[in-house]
């Protein structure tokens, strides 16, 4: 088997993630539509890191996990706001963002 | 891949156990259903249909597992650090203790907030 | 995958099955997870595509990334989703966001296209070297090369990433705790306000539920001295939950007349 | 045994002295009583950013590769551009600290008995200051950055404390939630794209440094796909970050959700830091690749003139206006990029100096227009203002002159040495599409001109609030700056022409 077999899987999980986001309405889903993205990429340097010959792929991707944990954090905790906001219902501002 | 064969060996012995005695289960128990027993096991308490909150966590589950994500990360970087330990020598230390100081404050802002308090 | 210019060096046949039986299933998993109605089937897929991912970064002799993986995403992020899944309803598919109206058949396109051309392009592309494979790098063993690299050459975005994590600490408190405005009662306070209450008459605690009563489940009332039930003496959780039963029917009938 | 790595903290500290001001707003967070806190952590936060910018002063003539093994390199562009985040960052923490725009307790509900309690009993999100310094060290870190890595965390850095901070509006709550919501969203999704790109850069050159990636470039010995894979993906990340036009659309959301001095911070110090970045890896990384780049980011440059100029006319909100303006601004600083030599980089550092302060100065004023619910952003119900309160009206005529590009403005003196270095580099499209974007534009700020001062008023509830001195003086500062950058170029040109210069 060829190891660019591996770049190809990393860019069709990143083009999956990429389209989920424009597809789904979820929050919570898009959410997780990112993440798959973010894995996409950490295999794609993964996989180079192999190719390369050096570690720095592999550490690259170490920082991605956790810098996107701490992204999770922060991206959930905002989702939670809103959710507990939306669920008291305040009509005041019913209108919101849309255009 | 070798040191992983003996490892699939498990996991796949573990399914397989796992496996088999649910369908031996099925296959040989005698099946006599009522009421009581498709019921969820409340310690003689009968089960009402739906906790409390409309069964929603509360955020303070929530709090807690986000804190949660936070410290797991400060582990995560720990392992490498304590596994080349002696290679790194003084100034590995020193890199080390910065960062623990630095999450610390985190710690200790949460703790005096009470984030740390269930209720 | 018709062109496979890359040649950037085969792998053992061990490898190979364990990639052709995997990544099918990742990508059936990923777009399932795109499809899925219930948000908690796209969490549990997600975790099973992060699993697999796992799988491949040991395969890749990126070990301790493996283990990373699954010990920070699949066990603490996706957890953290579930959670949410949790607070919000599990068997929620409402829309919290509203995405741009009208873009969406032209960004899907866009990004299939874009897809297409990715894969295309990497069929075409030739590396001109072969793959060096990792063997040297993890000679003093794959954690040991990481960190050295980690601890010397990233250390300075190793130490920023501390202002990463107080920064979600930081975030989760300010949108996700309330604090008390009043303080806790404690048991101080509590046997203040049984002491200085009204009446003396709870001062030794309430009476517990199956005293002197005719009954010993914990939904029926305690009975005074004086033969009158004590609702107090049922926990307020069934009270609360409405499984409480009329506490007069549990008392005992006067029987002043009769002796008189 | 390794040897220890080589941190050179002298050079380093300007960085440093932030992050640890930030740890110290925790610490005061966590230690101190409610009471002492608000002070406590103003003075916290403007005193570091005054002792680094002291450090900064003092390193200006300073550069190395290796400040901190090779992850950050600091030259004079770096400096200059760190210089500015933090007197900006300075001026809009003024604003910030006016705590009557932040919600008394982000953690509840809004309309709810608790959050009514909070408000009553004088709560605030003190937390504000410290997240404020931690976006600021991300900013100061993101243009120096010079590995793929430092630029992620960097990135991350600044961000995570803008997408909280854009949800903590005191009024309008729902709003300013969704606006952080979807500036989170979007920014994330602009990371992934950005990670992705830096992957194939990786596996093109085999390196993370942007040295490494130009060192492969001209050796020429790496796959030509993955450099395309790479910058075209980096280069989505970073454009989503600058506002660019096809990946626009969250700005004028989540400007005009955000609330108002979070929105100058960002419009202002996260504009320059990107733009830093973005120079940093397209003049040294990607130079050597310019034929793979350029006729995209011209089309780009293109398209976010000429929308961001023409759909600030239709806008009936001042804050979604302004969003639009600084979209058409993103386009401007884009040629500068394109010019890819030194006076082009010589006039990107002065044209974000003028954007920044003009647009911390235009949304303060926002910040004074109100009415019994808070602040007013219908431009329709800013007819009349300039007759009420001239004074206050005058200041935004000038800001938005200088956005249009009039002259004795430092609008115009920044967009014309712009225009020159991209003419000289041959990119007549794009000066012409330039200027007439700026001509488009100019009429849309002459129509608000004509509302503020020509029209008879037609509501009274509306009124200009009195201004602390905080807020005054940040105002009049940038007004300041904006006009004698206009009348007297020549002070920051020469300044800038000496910091103009990468070091690779």
């Amino acid at each position: 088997m060829d190891i660019s077999n591996y770049l190809y899987l990393s860019a069709l999980l990143f083009t999956i993630g990429a389209v989920g986001v424009v597809v789904r309405r979820n929050a919570i889903v898009v959410f997780m539509c990112i993440e798959l993205m973010l894995n996409a990429a950490n295999l794609a340097f993964v996989t180079f890191s192999r190719i390369n010959g050096n570690l720095d792929g592999q550490v690259a991707s170490f920082f991605t996990m956790v810098v996107a944990a701490c992204e999770v954090v922060v991206g959930l905790a905002i989702i939670v706001t809103i959710y507990r906001s939306r669920r008291s219902a305040s009509v005041d501002d019913a209108s919101l963002l849309k255009r | 891949m070798n040191p992983y064969v003996p490892i699939l060996v498990i996991g796949a012995i573990g399914f397989g156990f796992a496996a088999i005695s649910v369908v031996a289960a099925a296959i040989t128990g005698p099946k006599r259903y009522n009421r009581a027993k498709s019921d969820a096991y409340e310690c003689g308490i009968e089960p009402s249909p739906q906790a409390a909150g409309g069964g929603r966590f509360p955020v303070k589950y929530f709090l807690t597992a986000m804190l949660f994500i936070v410290f797991d990360i400060e582990i995560v970087f720990l392992y490498p650090w304590a596994v080349t330990f002696d290679k790194l020598g003084l100034f590995g230390l020193v890199e080390m203790m910065i960062f623990i100081l630095t999450v610390f404050i985190a710690y200790a802002y949460v703790w005096r907030r009470g984030g740390l308090e269930w209720d | 995958m018709l062109n496979l210019a890359l040649h950037v060096g085969a792998t053992k046949t061990p490898e190979a099955v364990l990639f052709w039986f995997l990544a099918p299933l990742a990508v059936i998993a990923a777009l399932g997870m795109l499809m899925a109605k219930k948000a908690v089937h796209s969490a549990l897929l997600l975790a099973w595509v992060m699993i697999t991912l796992a799988i491949f970064y040991i395969a890749q002799d990126a070990l301790f990334l493996g283990i990373v993986q699954i010990v920070v995403y699949t066990g603490a992020v996706m957890m953290l989703f579930l959670f949410i899944l949790m607070l919000v309803g599990v068997d929620s598919s409402d829309s919290l966001v509203e995405n741009i109206k009208g873009q969406r058949p032209a960004s899907i396109a866009a990004a299939i296209g874009m897809g297409g051309l990715m894969v295309t392009l990497i069929g075409r592309a030739s590396l001109g070297r072969s793959a060096v494979g990792l063997v040297a790098a993890n000679t003093n063993g794959n954690v040991q090369g990481l960190a050295e690299q980690l601890f010397t050459k990233y250390v300075w975005a190793f130490e920023v990433i501390s202002a990463l994590l107080i920064t979600a600490a930081l975030g989760a408190m300010v949108l996700a705790h309330s604090q008390k405005v009043r303080s806790r009662t404690g048991q101080r306070d509590l046997s203040i306000a049984r002491f200085r209450g009204d009446s003396l008459a709870s001062a030794a605690g309430l009476p517990s539920s199956g005293v002197f009563a005719r009954h010993n489940a914990v939904d029926v009332p305690a009975l005074l001295p004086d033969g009158s039930a004590a609702p107090t003496s049922i926990s307020s959780v069934l009270k609360a939950r409405g499984d409480m039963i009329e506490s007069a029917i549990f008392e005992l009938q006067p029987k002043e007349e009769e002796e008189n | 045994m390794l040897t220890a790595p080589v941190l050179n903290y002298s050079l380093l500290a300007p960085i440093l002295v932030v992050l640890g001001g930030a740890l110290l707003g925790v610490l005061v967070e966590a230690f101190l009583s409610k009471a002492v806190r608000p002070a406590a952590q103003l003075a916290i936060a403007l005193g570091t950013l005054v002792l680094s910018f002291a450090q900064i002063i003092r390193v200006r003539n300073l550069t190395s590769l290796t400040a901190a093994v090779n992850s950050v390199t600091i030259d004079g562009a770096g400096v200059f551009i760190q210089g500015t985040i933090l007197v900006l960052a300075f001026i809009a923490l003024l604003l910030i600290a006016d705590q009557d725009n932040f919600a008394a307790q982000a953690s509840a509900v809004p309309g709810s008995e608790e959050e009514r309690s909070a408000i009553a009993t004088g709560k605030i999100q003190t937390e504000i200051f410290p997240l404020t310094l931690f976006a600021v060290a991300g900013m100061m870190l993101f243009p120096l950055a010079s590995d793929l890595i430092t630029l992620f965390v960097a990135l991350e850095v600044l961000s995570l404390p803008l997408y909280l901070m854009a949800g903590l509006s005191r009024r309008r709550r729902l709003l300013s939630q969704e606006a952080a919501l979807k500036y989170f969203l979007l920014g994330a999704y602009s990371s992934a794209f950005f990670l992705f790109g830096a992957a194939f850069l990786y596996g093109f050159s085999g390196s993370l440094s942007l040295n490494g990636i130009a060192a492969a470039i001209t050796g020429g010995q790496g796959n030509d796909v993955f450099l395309l894979i790479g910058i075209a993906f980096l280069s989505v990340g970073l454009l989503f970050k600058v506002g660019a036009v096809p990946f626009h659309s969250w700005t004028p959301d989540v400007y005009q959700g955000a609330p108002t001095p979070i929105t100058a911070f960002m419009a202002a110090c996260t504009k320059v830091a990107a733009f830093g970045a973005t120079l940093r890896i397209f003049y040294v990384g990607l130079s050597a690749a310019q034929w793979e780049w350029k006729p995209i980011i011209t089309v780009v440059a293109i398209l976010t003139m000429a929308v961001g100029a023409i759909a600030a006319i239709a806008q009936r909100d001042v804050k979604r206006a302004l969003a639009f303006s600084s979209i058409a601004h993103a386009g401007f600083l884009l040629t500068g990029v394109l010019a890819l030599n030194k006076s082009g980089l010589s006039a990107s550092l002065f044209y974000i100096v003028a954007y920044g302060f003009t647009t911390i100065g235009a949304f303060g004023i926002v910040t004074l227009v109100r009415d019994s619910a808070g602040e007013v952003t219908d431009l329709n119900r800013w007819i009349g203002l300039g007759k009420k309160s001239p004074f206050i009206s005058g200041m935004f005529v000038l800001f938005l002159l200088s956005f249009a590009g009039i002259p004795l403005t430092s609008g115009f003196i920044g967009k014309f040495s712009l225009f020159n270095a991209a003419y000289e580099t041959g990119n007549i499209t794009v000066v012409v599409v330039g200027v007439l974007a700026s001509a488009v534009a100019a009429f849309f700020y002459l129509r608000i001109v004509v509302m503020l001062f020509f029209t008879e008023p037609t509501n009274d509830s509306v009124t200009v609030v009195i201004p602390s001195i905080m807020t005054r003086f940040a105002i009049t500062f940038c007004a300041l700056v904006t006009v004698v950058l206009g009348v007297y170029p020549s002070l920051l040109l020469n300044t800038t022409q000496t910091f103009a210069n990468f070091l690779k």
